[in-house]
């Protein structure tokens, strides 16, 4: 493991303390916690708070997205783990102004309990919270039997819409009942080359020949579906098109907005020669879509790959979020 | 029977468990999850031995609250919450009740419905419902409850993302609630 | 090597094309080259137009910074190989607006000699054209008898402060005379965990031990000053501002920004870490930074790694600029 | 004498050496450089080639200018405007002269005020310079001229970042300058 650390059980706390040190027109720490607030508190009043987090290593996420128009705090986990309840409740208090506080959360068993321990506390403090759990990634068959299908990149895309309608006044229920429509249309999947090594660990979460892919993998080295030979960037995409398309149908009289994801270690060169691939794929089929992002926003540490995200922009409102300005370290 | 001073001892025992099985935890959690059991078990008991530390004289209900809140605000981990649920609902309880199989049944519960987890799910609570369910916990019990994971398809948590892959290796969780029965059983005057 | 791309030959035409496509709302292409220019035409009307460019593997450099309020236009090179005159001719012709184009250069032979050419074919045009050559990298001990410093990181500094002053109406002539003196105010310093990968090369530039860095390395594989074993984020922190104090005295009674610039594979939760420990070792001198940034801006493919450049603020107006609004894909 | 029909048989026999040579060429980059310059002159000569095969009948200044821009639009590397730069400077003399050794004086200045390097820098100027002044171009000439970078510490170019360290390398520049006069001594009529 070679990595630009001290200990490996402080890096969580050194990367906060140097987040809001490097960015404090954006963020403040919450004292005795890891989870950060807004810096500009006048951009909250009377709004909706809106609270994301999880595990640490998935930078820009979470904290890169708090700002006016954007999430009001964020919480950092350990490493891949979950935060833990006394702290979310902290970032619950800190965004709270009167209006309730919505929370995103990724689809893992740890989140969704931990998240929800910190709703109980916050409810005892009758401060109103909803939630949405999002689960995009459909590299998992769905079924009522398992934990069900992954948070991954898309969380990006919904931390930008609730968002934005927080900032334009929405209230707690609009919110709630906006990001559950949304949800039903986000779906994402990556594809692996190499895998993040969390510092405490010390090695690689798995390993890949250095010929090898893998379909599917999790923000967190969770395996994938497929392993197999590096294939070229056009092909990578036919096969994270169609794996989408089977979930949902790509249709060209739909307006589409696309994530192109990098894991960490991809370069951008990458990423845009894959978006120039996905364009074209997507041209095929007569679609050109009407906002698109290329970078790394949901990470996972040194990780090498990419997601694709698609997001079928049902309501036309979904779009005017995408395009709403923020103030943002990441976005 | 439960008391502030056993369950102290109780806590004590698991913690030295904790700590030498670390990365044997960590490791069960490899093939099939995230690799982090041990260390998140391990930052768990950290939290409540400091918890613990910090008490003067205190009791039953207590002792069993800070053991919950060491867990849940030191883990994080799925493990965090479900450990830290089974000694806050055993808090609730331990005014009326101190019987140990008494306890661990309300614990069970809580780690059921906070969790959604049934028998079978290859998960902690196969082990906590065989050992909560008996009216005298032996090491067999323990040992056979472990064992049952093996077998088992993860239905929640990390592992179900695995499907048919996840059988053949033994659930973390439900090794790691082995060691507390077993420190359970050891620490004497509470069975 | 293992890479998400198509024919090693094509990279830099298919991430071109993959970048304006992506991005229509900043970026255009100019026909028949590897040269991007602003789509926001009316936001230069009447203003100096500013041009950049180099070798391509320096993502989001330089096309990223394309925008109101930064860059007209950027020119793609082959990766780490200049652009050629025809296109940064190409690049100037679409920046000029009847006031004159700033070009900025970084001191490699090949880029200035490409870039002088250029300027040679536009003047033949009548186009008033000025240029900075930035050379940054105190790596290298400077020499009359040697091509001198090289550009690196410091050069996106210097991108957004013409870019600014040219926004705000400034001349050609005033534009030069800043980047001039803010040059001899930018320091930078690198320190390489792993070397990058020329996709039509097939193979790293150099290749370090599992636990050794270097010292010094430039942005595209050239050698640093020394190679040691892996040391702790703190350590390095302190032999990279100890090199950059030797070159420019750090003193309380000064402003300055900072930049802590990933390579391209290092994860945020490094280059956050790395800056917690450089704020912490700029307090003991008491210097606390009024502008800083920590990202991936000039990167060298996927190499990890981080540079650090510390701009002494000796004008206030410097401040403002790097404080300007933008509207680019990366800054 | 050059002639229009002698200069392109000159570029082919260049071509075919770079193409021989191109990997070779990129490897002695390597150590001293950024390890391209067999594929830089490999674009170039592709270029040089593309252009010159446009040419319908084309006068000696037309085929040393498209030389030059097939070399100056397709390198973009320090070698680009520098073997473009010498070509242009003959373009410009030769309907003045079309004398080998007056031609090439004037594509050597070309070269250094462009670069700014002057002999024993270590580039290819201590290749092009011995030339350019012998009154008949030997292959020993061109031999020695090359091996005479090795010991040299290179002042000018990527190489000039490593010092000391850059001495005991043959300058890649000063190698495909030695292929391009030993083509020129291979093609008839030129000399
Ligand atoms: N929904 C659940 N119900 C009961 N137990 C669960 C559930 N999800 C996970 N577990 C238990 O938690 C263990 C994993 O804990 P740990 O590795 O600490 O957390 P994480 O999975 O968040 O990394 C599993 O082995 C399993 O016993
Ligand atoms: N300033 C200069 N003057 C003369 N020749 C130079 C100069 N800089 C570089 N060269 C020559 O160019 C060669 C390197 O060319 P190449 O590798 O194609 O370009 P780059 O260095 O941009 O990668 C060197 O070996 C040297 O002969
Ligand atoms: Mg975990
Ligand atoms: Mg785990
Ligand atoms: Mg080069
Ligand atoms: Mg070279």
């Amino acid at each position: 493991m070679k990595k630009i650390i001290n200990e490996p059980q402080h890096v969580v706390s050194e990367m906060v303390d140097g987040l809001v040190r490097s960015y404090p027109q954006y963020l403040e720490k919450i004292p005795d916690t890891e989870a950060m607030v807004r810096s500009d508190k006048d951009s909250m009043t009377g709004k909706v708070g809106i609270v994301s987090g999880g595990g640490s290593g998935h930078e820009p996420s979470h904290a890169g997205f708090v700002g006016k128009g954007m999430l009001s705090a964020a919480v950092a986990g350990q490493v891949f783990t979950s935060p833990t309840p006394d702290q979310i409740y902290a970032a619950i208090k800190a965004a709270d102004h009167g209006k309730g506080v919505f929370l995103v959360i990724k689809n893992y068993s740890g989140d969704v309990m931990n998240f929800d321990m910190a709703k109980d506390l916050a409810e005892l403090d009758d401060i109103k919270v909803k939630s949405i759990i999002v689960d995009d990634d459909i590299a998992v068959e769905n079924s009522l039997y398992t934990q069900g299908r992954r948070g991954v990149a898309g969380t990006v895309l919904m931390h930008k819409l609730v968002g934005a309608a927080a900032d334009q006044g929405a209230t707690l229920e609009e919110i709630e009942q906006l990001a559950q429509s949304a949800l039903a249309n986000i779906k994402t999947i990556a594809v692996a080359l190499s895998a993040a090594t969390v510092p405490e660990v010390g090695k690689p979460g798995f390993t890949l020949a250095d010929d090898e892919i893998e379909y599917g993998v999790g923000i967190h080295s969770e395996p994938g579906y497929r392993r197999e030979k590096i294939k070229t960037s056009k092909k990578l995409v036919t096969e994270l098109l169609e794996k989408i398309e089977k979930n949902q149908p790509l249709k060209s009289d739909h307006q589409y907005a696309v994530l192109v994801n990098g894991m960490g270690a991809t370069p951008l060169m990458e990423q845009y020669i894959f978006s120039h691939d996905l364009l074209d794929q997507l041209e095929d089929r007569q679609i050109k879509p009407v906002f698109m992002k290329v970078g790394n926003y949901m990470t996972s540490i040194e990780m090498a790959g990419v997601s694709l995200t698609i997001f079928d922009l049902v309501d036309n409102k979904w779009l005017e979020y995408l395009n709403y300005p923020v103030e943002t370290i990441a976005w | 029977m439960l008391t502030a001073e056993n369950t102290k001892k109780w806590m004590d025992s698991f913690y030295r468990k904790i700590e030498e099985n670390k990365d044997y935890l960590s490791e069960l959690d490899t093939p099939i999850g995230d690799g982090d059991h041990g260390n998140n078990m391990m930052r768990g008991m950290d939290g409540v031995k400091n918890s613990l530390a910090q008490l003067q004289d205190p009791d039953l209900k207590t002792v069993l609250k800070a053991i919950a809140m060491g867990l849940i605000s030191k883990v994080g981990g799925a493990s965090g919450p479900l450990y830290g649920t089974a000694f806050l609902e055993m808090a609730k309880k331990c005014s009326e009740t101190q019987k140990v199989n008494e306890l661990l049944s309300v614990a069970l519960a809580g780690i059921k419905k906070r969790g959604g987890a049934t028998e079978g799910d290859k998960t902690m609570v196969d082990v906590w419902s065989p050992v909560a369910q008996s009216n005298a916990i032996t090491p067999k019990i323990i040992d056979d409850a472990i064992a049952s994971t093996k077998d088992m398809q993860a239905r929640k948590g990390r592992a179900s993302y695995l499907g048919e892959r996840s059988i053949g290796h033994l659930d973390p969780g439900a090794v790691s609630s082995g060691y507390l029965f077993t420190a359970l059983l050891e620490t004497e005057g509470t069975l």
